[in-house]
């Protein structure tokens, strides 16, 4: 792990008035990802409704997760906390009968101290149904580290050991079962051939399905081997952990995790740039073939192949300058891939910085800024939205990447945005999803080139004074 | 606890930020965690807001839990205080952050001494009340508040306006519909020559509230917002307050007529029967939709209705006693008002359902099959899952219920609109039906809901497939009604002529 | 068959200016019927607006009709018709393949006298379909006739004999497929012996599918055996029609068919009111069974019986009165069973009058009025509608049945309407659906029940002129 | 002949009914087989109409077919005449009468002599213009009429009214939103001072037509239907007209700006520059829907448009210039006026469809899966078919064209309602998609259409099961993508390899 610190780019900290999603929210996308799982929220009306209005139209699909609400006798303890979510828990699996069910404690079983942790142990070998505990709530500073939470619960619960034959583990895992789907053992052997001998690898992060494929079939490229990614499609094919194997995050906002498989599962952290953009797939495979002492093939001709099918799209921002206000950890991967597309950075806000797990993000974010020659952004971390807006007043960006509660008057203010939010949702992982960015960077600015003639800038009569 | 997956109504804090973000100059302050603010989000997103939502959070975090807030909210509200220059600052806990019992109101309290606005603690409990509620109490709070004020300080006014007038009072941001029935309110009174005197709390001015005392009576166009002002300005300053809503061509001309006789009573000579009858019968065209054909074709046609009570009961009554259409039930989430809403609806439904249950909605409305529902949002999705047409009548809102064309629900443009959804969502359910009818490409295999699998009668092959002639879409009611029908009579085996006995019998 | 002619009843004839629906109409039920058949409407655009407007979104199921529209160089006989007909009757061919294709003769075609009729026979033994012609078209009166046209067309395709062995024309036919299916052979012998011994009967008239049931069902209570229906659910399954069998109509405005059946295939036509009612039904019932020598069983306890289960509808109805403008020529039948149900009828309007088809069901009226004690309706041929209108603010009835051009205008001069048409398009024959009628009857006053407190009553400033 | 199972104009003597039945106190007397009097119908049901419609069948009968139709059409023009009193009676033949080849010209020179009113043949090719043609022929021939008849009595105005002043002229019965069109535009020219000399032919009275030439300008707002008498006027009377739609923001703007031209080249002094501003910006809420979140998230979509001239053509426009939306192509089915649309849209839209065959429109639309449709309502029975939302925007009329509640599509609350329709044409279908995405209960198996079945290539499981994975509703286009690239490159069979490839390569 690098541990070097890119000691020239300049760090704040603000005061933490930003507008951010609670870290509830990842039960949207980490119900769907594990699929035979089930989510319970245990909060309060607050936490509910900020669900059903954050996910939309996502209730009426029967979801996995639900509410436990929390009434005023749970609230002044005049009942037990044991009892309820024992007779919750039976509900969900009557109805339900997942694999897993994954609490979510939220502020308030905090602050009313609710022992969850003591609890899911007994409950658990009750019901005869895994429970992992995890505490993602608004005490966190991003949304995005809800999964960081969740996943950190899990890695705990992967299996120690392969507990079968290896034919058998390969079955069980439900991306090499996807890779293997219809071959004759014969091909698996010649398959297995085409990989180079490395000690095994894990990918962590929850990524769509596609994309798994997508970053699995880049490592294979270069003969590495995917063991297996936390999360899985399935709670019941988490991936094996021993000791000294090697992992790796696919996202920026996954320190917690990284930290309990380096500390309880003794397994070895690769510290990569993220494989976000061209230029960041890039660095991360290179990255993880130096770990295994192999030499790239092809890399240079993908990359620059990739580059050659975005410039339209880079062609529209080259030259232009981007202000991110900060949500949802994603910014420093983001930040260096615009800059690498050619645009300035005045700012990059963002909730939370672990400069450690993004060591190698950082190093390359300032490495990138002196090869395209531009100044350093400002990172602020805890923001202060108020303060930010005044700044962008007065930098007049060409685009500013927002959370969903300034993207409107902004625009209304004539100024370009696109919600941050989008970009925890979209694919933009790997070579395959560079131009999916772009296609969401470049959107306001195409929408707005369309508009231009049309003089609709400023859509308020006085400047508010915010 | 309570497993949920959806309610009707927000938490309290929601309903307090509407009101507070209502005003104009007006700021909030959150005491929460992260994340808690999505208040701003929903205004922004779903109002499409052009100005920054005046909310802040001040957060909540490991600090706060472990050693109180200290300076952090007083700190929060005069910054605010300095920044945006606000006339009122309303300071509000969430759900969460109540249960930390801080002292919040010595943080007003020692804020208000450093603060040019004024500052507010909204009064409300975060586990006993819900959205509707909280927001009613925290106009009320406001209102109280500058009135007290402005009588210690002698400013109330003592005389009423020269010509008749009113507050409306109600109209909120994030308030289903109400931006246009407001417009729609206002034109009304135009017409009836009545100024307005004042609309709060949206767009309203803190300043303004001590002049609500000049108005000549109250208008409370929606149940759950409004009416603690309307009831504490009645006690106050004995100001008469109008609580019909006026939604339908039947309710608006009596709103009108109650307003007629307060305000005569007040020495106005005024005559609105002439008004009434004229946009009744040839201005709003509700009234003859319904007399015309299109309305008759939907006489004794069987339709559900859920929502808040205000809604709710409108619309129920326009069905049943303007429409003749068959209201099997009405309902409404808002139990803590449930009495008057039984009150209301009762004679012009069969049954009367008061939960914030969806789940048990959802199988009212499976069980009774209507042809058309109006609900929320919530119902259209059953409907769509049960293939019945659902209007949307009431919230919780969703970006649809802020249309940017001019849809109110009052009125008399408000008849015509209702008018038009009605229609509309029977005849959408009546053209998926008639594709089916005729071998159209919308044919579909109809869910027969609640109908049994394991039936203890035995259909013949025949009439099993006579019922397969008959359209879907009373498929499962004749199935039903036969199956009823022999079972009374002790019946085994179901053939061709028992369904047509059955026919004969109940008019399957 | 009945000759005497009512001669207490008053007829009188006005100009015909009235509203009906175009004859060409009948092929919106008539497709549907007949399921292997392709409609063929031979005329303007004009007619194909009409059809378009007035079946409104059955155009979109993709129906098995069309226009062959007339273009000028169609009208100017520049085009040769039979290789324009050739050439389109291929492409339903092609993209339908129907066991016949009806050419519904409009207007047009008897203005440009195009030779329908003898462009048939060619074109059909050409391309291998049977090709049926039917000028059903505005010079007749009424639309129902439209469907009148069509059955005396295909009367003369019915096969002449039974083509194959008995039990074999058995299965042929649809309606004793359907009684028959899934029994036994032991079980269809034992059946047949429910029937009792009488020369072979075919019902007339197109009915859906359900009421061909209930009626056939309701014979057989009688012990009479139904042969076959004109027309068949297939055009394949025409009935047989031989010499010296019995016929009976089911609607009152098939007077061509009828004559048809008698005067080319030699049918015996049996002469009854019409299955409208419980009167009605009991009386067509009694008929057939005296023309076959058996005494009827039980009919008057089933009839007792149907009136006792419509008596709430029939209170709302009892003492009041309504006014027929005239459409669709079920008004003979209609109006004696609501004077049966206690109301008063000052007027029936009909487009036309067969007095000899209608002869029974005048007969029936007739009786039934001086039964009930009221006066004798005045019959109107050809109506005046304006001069109805004019007629109808002096009676101010309780209820006019009319067509669509009116009804929206006197229900906003206060007077309640019915559409005629509905009943045309409802099911409305036979014991069982007497309570449909009476449904559609009290509609209204239902309705306007509801709203009479309201006062909505007139809703048109002025009463306009007309 | 033309084998046909819809048409999108109906035959001309619709047209000509429709104008005249539009006057006040206009009879028409059509000379035609029993039941062409469906248009009496279609006003009565469609238009909801309260009062009787004005026309009157004179029957052509085997009794008119054998000898002529003799007195019997001058009997039923007098007639009419001793009963209604009308102003003016127009007779005209349908498609099948016209072929009788009588001569109508000398019957209504008969009747004149009788009747009371004045008496008129609608002077119209029944077999070579569709019902848009004969409306405009027939306003021109009835509006000539009264000019030349009060130029021989000397009655005609020689002055122009005292302020600037408009005739609204081609609002008609039976028109697509006419009438709540022509409320917009009369609160417009009321914004903008200028007074409505007349509409015409809506709710006007044969009588005032020879007023026409005292406006200082003509405004035809549809393309179909007043271009010919706006013409007529400008060359008789040198009165200028402006032609320019005034639907969407910029469309209405442009419109604005030319009524100034022209009126201050009459010597008024008007600026509507700050009208037409606040307007745009901050009255109509339809420039800040383009603005905001809502709509960038609809930039780049791909649209297909379809209908008449006046609506396809202006919904072309403003989908690709103010919403950013990608019109794939634009058609109408005003074939006589093609060159002119062509002109209008071609630099909005990828390709522009001149057809008046419904089934090629159907497969435009397969081929090309927009994710919205805005059409008429056959379109939108081609869209529920193939999955896909339409928002209607042109005639055939039909009921829901005729809405009870406020819906223009011209001035600035028409600007709103259309954004109403695009955004929720849009986001309906989206949610149907995200319903899916989500497994929610609205799956369907998404019919691949187009993608041919007896592909050459072979798709690996693997690619097969990787396919699957992708939503329904971008999964044929995927394919499509992906075995185009193959085949680009002599690839036999697609391994997940191959397929993300392809979406590196094009994007798919």
């Amino acid at each position: 792990m690098t541990l070097a610190q890119p000691e020239a780019l300049n760090f704040e900290c603000e005061t933490g008035n930003y507008h951010t999603f609670c870290p509830i929210s990842c039960v949207a996308w980490l119900y769907q990802k594990i699929e035979d799982s089930f989510f319970l929220v245990i909060g309060t009306k607050t936490c509910g409704y900020f669900l059903q209005n954050a996910m939309g139209v996502m209730i009426f699909a029967e979801p996995r997760y639900a509410m436990a609400e929390l009434e005023e006798g749970d609230i002044s303890a005049q009942l037990n906390d044991y009892e309820e979510l024992k007779r919750l828990c039976e509900q969900i699996k009557r109805d339900r009968n997942p694999s897993v069910i994954v609490w979510i404690g939220t502020c308030t079983t905090e602050i009313i101290k609710m022992d969850l942790e003591g609890l899911a142990p007994k409950l658990e070998s009750e019901i005869g149904i895994p429970i992992v505990v995890a505490r993602a709530n608004g005490l966190d500073y991003a949304f995005t580290q809800g999964e960081d939470t969740v996943l950190a619960a899990m890695a705990a619960r992967c299996p120690n050991e392969a507990p079968v034959a290896e034919t058998e583990k390969n079955e069980r895992n439900a991306i090499q079962k996807l890779l293997h789907f219809g071959k004759k053992k014969e091909e698996l052997a010649q398959e297995e051939s085409e990989y180079v001998n490395h000690p095994p690898l894990v990918l962590f992060g929850s990524l769509p399905d596609p994309v798994v494929t997508q970053l699995t079939l880049e490592l294979k490229k270069q003969g590495i081997k995917v063991s297996g990614w936390l999360p899985a499609k399935r709670y019941t094919e988490l991936p094996v952990l021993e000791e000294g194997y090697y992992v790796v995050g696919v996202n920026p906002f996954l320190s917690r995790t990284a930290t309990t498989l380096m500390r309880r599962r003794k397994c070895k952290l690769i510290g990569a740039p993220f494989p976000i953009g061209p230029d960041g797939t890039r660095a991360w495979v290179e990255k993880i073939c130096s770990v295994f002492g192999i030499t790239p093939k092809g890399l240079d001709e993908r990359e620059a192949q990739i580059w050659a099918n975005l410039e339209d799209y880079v062609q529209l921002i080259r030259g232009k300058s981007a202000f991110f206000m900060g949500d949802n950890l994603l910014e420093i991967s983001l930040a260096r891939f615009l800059i690498r597309c050619g645009m300035t950075v005045p700012e990059i806000g963002i909730p939370y910085m672990d400069k450690r797990y993004q060591a190698a993000e950082l190093a390359m974010l300032e490495k990138t800024c002196q090869e395209m020659g531009v100044a350093l952004p400002k990172i602020v971390e805890k923001p202060d939205n108020y303060n930010q807006v005044q700044r962008i007043y007065e930098l007049k960006p060409d685009l500013v990447i927002t959370g969903m509660a300034h993207a409107n008057p902004l625009e209304a203010r004539g100024i370009n945005t696109k919600w941050s939010v989008e970009f925890t949702f979209a694919q933009i992982h790997g070579f395959t999803n560079a131009r999916d960015i772009l296609e969401l960077v470049t959107r306001p600015l195409r929408r707005n080139n369309n508009l231009k003639d049309l003089g609709w800038d400023k859509l308020v009569k006085e400047e508010a004074k915010i | 606890m309570k497993l949920a997956y959806w309610m009707y109504a927000g938490p309290a804090h929601i309903g307090t930020l509407r009101v507070a973000s209502s005003f104009k100059n007006v700021h909030a302050i959150m005491h929460a965690p992260l994340g808690d603010d999505y208040f701003n989000v929903m205004r922004s997103m779903l109002e499409r807001e052009r100005n920054f939502t005046p909310v802040t959070a001040s957060i909540v975090d490991r600090h706060v839990l472990a050693r109180g807030s200290q300076e952090k909210v007083v700190d929060n509200i005069t910054r605010k205080d300095a920044e945006e220059h606000p006339d009122l600052i309303v300071l509000t806990p969430t759900c969460t952050s109540s249960i930390l019992q801080e002292d919040l109101q010595n943080f007003v309290e020692r804020a208000s001494l450093e603060a040019k606005a004024d500052v507010l603690l909204a009064d409300v409990n975060h586990y006993r009340v819900n959205e509707l509620q909280a927001a009613d109490r925290t106009l009320d709070q406001i209102v109280r508040y500058y009135i007290e004020k402005a009588r210690k300080k002698g400013e109330l006014p003592t005389a009423k306006t020269e010509k008749p007038s009113v507050n409306i009072i109600g109209v909120s941001t994030l308030g289903f519909h109400n931006q246009h029935d407001c417009t729609e309110l206002k034109r009304l009174m135009a017409d009836l020559g009545i100024e307005v005197n004042a609309v709060i709390p949206e767009g309203a001015s803190v300043h303004e509230l001590k002049n609500l005392p000049r108005a000549w009576f109250n208008l409370v166009p929606y149940r759950e917002l409004g009416l603690l002002t309307a009831n504490y300005l009645e006690q106050e300053f004995g100001i008469p307050y109008v609580n019909i809503t006026p939604m339908g061509v039947v309710e608006t001309a009596r709103c009108l007529r109650k307003i007629q006789q307060i305000i005569n009573a007040q020495g106005a000579n005024v005559d609105y029967e002439e008004y009434i009858n004229n946009q009744t019968l040839y201005v709003s065209q509700a009234a003859w939709f319904s007399r015309s054909i299109d309305c008759q074709n939907l006489t004794g046609k069987k339709a559900v209705v859920f929502g808040d009570n205000t809604h709710a009961a409108a619309i129920t009554k326009i069905l049943a006693r303007e429409m003749g259409i068959h209201v099997v039930w009405a309902g409404t989430y808002c139990k803590y008002d449930a009495d008057w809403f039984r009150e209301q609806v009762s004679e012009y439904c069969d049954e009367v359902i008061i939960t914030d249950d969806h789940g048990a909605i959802g199988d009212a409305i499976a069980r009774v099959e209507p042809s058309a529902i109006f609900g929320t949002q919530m119902e259209r999705h059953v409907g769509k899952r049960l293939d019945i047409p659902c209007g949307v009548i009431a919230a919780p809102i969703h970006i649809q219920n802020f249309p940017i064309g001019y849809k109110p629900f009052m009125g008399y443009e408000g008849t015509n609109q209702i008018a038009d959804l009605v229609y509309n969502s029977f005849t959408l359910g009546m053209e998926d039906h008639l594709l089916e009818i005729f071998g159209g490409h919308d044919t579909k295999e109809v869910i027969t809901k609640g109908i049994s699998a394991d039936t203890d009668l035995a259909w013949t092959r025949e009439a099993q497939a006579e019922l397969n002639k008959i359209p879907g879409f009373v498929r499962g009611k004749v199935k039903r009604n036969t199956e009823k029908f022999a079972r009374d009579r002790n019946f085994t085996e179901i053939t061709v002529e028992v369904m047509y006995a059955a026919k004969e019998s109940v008019g399957a």
